[in-house]
């Protein structure tokens, strides 16, 4: 049974879990975790939400890192504004960041705004085309008497072109590239701060995701750098571990003294 | 022309078409004016929906065709079987809104206002011939611009992208903007779940 | 099923029908016997010429189909002529190219290339006499093979198929161009009951 208690977060990830639907990018996750609970519209706690979100992120095990940069930078303006005024040291956060912030979340309000309305209208069009969808057209065309009338359809046709219809039928389908150019334009790419890390980490010791990114002015940077990682992760060359949800994050190089940067598979940014 | 020659001759036109004839051809073709034709086409229209015909003459695209009507889908589906339009996938009919509202439009603003990486969709898009490329950027990245094609039109089964709800109609209510507006609020001093 | 029903369900059916269709497959798909089938069939092409209609319901080739009323004929050359039928869409080049350069390529294989059914595009090209079948798949599904014929070759001013200009498809990667060179090595190989 589900006591009152029972009704807050814990309810929320579980329910959530349930479901395995497919997030079409980190705006249709956000505006589900948001919206889902029309009931509770007065209710929705941000706390829950950045869980559910990063609940989500791990879950989805094999995103990679191209999908993912788009999620992370979502859950970091996420945890930003929910960690906002839990992390010591922040009581004297400049007037500047402050509005930054504010300016960060009306942004993400706005672009969740215009997604929402695209996605209304989507469903419009998706339901002029059910019922369209139940007239077919007649495309029989010219019966045989006509046919000799039509003028060369392959006037003016080259060989050339038929090269460049063949080509273009046959490019291979577009490899989803990483899109970065709607958000900050990224001065690091990840395998740049890979190869960074590969030499500063041995030479460090234990370190965090906070010391590394100390000089970082962007929260982009702070994400690259936090991608790198993740990536040395998954070469099994660092090991990393948070104690608490959003504590520290501990980096510690297990990798040899020397390790050959071409072994890593880098990932292209 | 007598008005009985202009239906007739309208009928077997659409008859001998595979897509949607523009009433500015039909009346250069019968020599009548434009609203003749429309007139006529209204009537013929009007006609087999009173003898409640199998079929229905119906405008779509900016033009008018044939069609078989509505009601008699089952029996058609079982006729062809294969050849059947593909169900649009979600991704597919967000990034359509999102350009016959806003095209021409570039790759990255499609992808800015979805949030993900649109490139595979669009070319789906374009292969299945509901987009084309309908010019470039004048600005210093000349992106590529796209846009619907009548194609789109016909699967939506609209005359004309006038003929689109206005946007205006699915931009979320004040209790959706008020949710999200509380949900992405800087979260005060206590932690989430220390009340219990 | 009513008699208005079978009526209505044959007028879809014809016309979206790109070839005459047997009164026998009208009985399966309506669950009618085929008799019914003849009977509201005459009963409806007496019906079009009864109301004067533009259009005909006509028995050919054993099977029943919808077409311009013969009167008519004149308004429909015009459309012809005027080139109203006579568009090579983007989507037609596109399909006469890949069977061009893939030839013997079966209609499954276009539509696979092209992600679209290509049934109707197909069927236009024969019909102009740019593209015919060449044969059958020797696998289980025998599928009909598509190649382009001499006409296509004139129309494009092209001696023989040779003379395309060469398709650079893809760019081998590492692995592809040895895997070709150790095809390609010339090494005496004996082909099992291979006597030449």
């Amino acid at each position: 049974m589900r006591s009152a208690a029972g009704r807050g977060l814990y309810a929320r990830s579980v329910a959530y879990k349930v479901q395995t639907p497919v997030y079409e990018g980190p705006f249709d996750l956000l505006l589900h975790l948001i919206l889902r609970d029309e009931v509770d519209l007065y209710d929705v706690s941000l706390g829950a939400i950045v869980d559910a979100y990063l609940a989500e992120l791990d879950r989805m095990r094999e995103l990679d890192l191209e999908v993912a940069t788009e999620f992370l930078l979502i859950a970091a303006t996420l945890v930003e504004l929910k960690s906002r005024r839990l992390l010591p040291g922040d009581g004297d956060i400049g007037l500047d960041d402050e509005l930054a912030l504010w300016e960060e979340r009306d942004l993400l309000l706005a672009r969740l705004l215009e997604c929402k309305t695209f996605k209304d209208a989507a469903r419009q069009l998706e339901a002029f085309a059910v019922e369209a969808g139940r007239s077919y057209p007649r495309t029989a065309g010219l019966e045989e008497r006509f046919v000799g009338l039509v003028p060369d359809l392959l006037e003016g046709v080259t060989p050339d072109d038929l090269l460049a219809a063949a080509a273009h039928a046959l490019a291979p389908r577009p490899r989803p590239a990483i899109d970065l150019y709607h958000v900050t334009p990224a001065k690091i790419t990840v395998s740049e701060t890979v190869a960074s890390l590969v030499e500063e980490l041995p030479l460090a010791g234990r370190t965090t995701l906070r010391a590394l990114t100390s000089s970082a002015v962007e929260r982009m940077e702070v994400v690259v750098y936090f991608l790198a990682l993740l990536e040395l992760y998954k070469q099994g060359l660092v090991a990393l571990t948070q104690l608490t949800t959003f504590g520290t994050l501990t980096v510690e190089w297990t990798g040899g003294a020397d390790t050959d940067l071409t072994v890593i598979d880098l990932y292209e940014g | 022309m007598t008005t009985l020659e202009t239906r007739r001759a309208i009928e077997a036109i659409l008859m001998v078409a595979d897509h949607p004839v523009e009433p500015a051809v039909l009346a250069q073709l019968l020599e009548v004016p434009r609203a003749d034709i429309e007139a006529a086409c209204d009537a013929l229209a009007a006609e087999y929906a009173d003898h409640q015909r199998g079929f229905a003459l119906v405008r779509v695209a900016g033009g008018y065709r044939f069609q078989s009507h509505p009601d008699l889908a089952p029996y058609i589906e079982r006729f062809v079987l294969e050849g059947q339009t593909s169900r649009l996938s979600a991704a597919a009919l967000e990034t359509l809104a999102i350009v016959a509202y806003k095209q021409p439009i570039s790759r990255m603003q499609v992808a800015a206002i979805r949030g993900v990486n649109v490139d595979g969709v669009l070319r789906t898009l374009q292969q299945r011939g509901y987009v084309m490329e309908v010019g470039r950027d004048p600005g210093p990245g000349t992106a590529v611009l796209f846009g619907t094609t009548p194609l789109f039109l016909e699967r939506v089964g609209l005359d004309s992208l006038d003929d689109l709800p206005p946007l205006a109609q699915f931009v979320p209510g004040a209790d959706v903007v008020e949710a999200l507006e509380e949900g992405l609020r800087p979260e005060p001093v206590v932690e989430p779940g220390g009340g219990g």
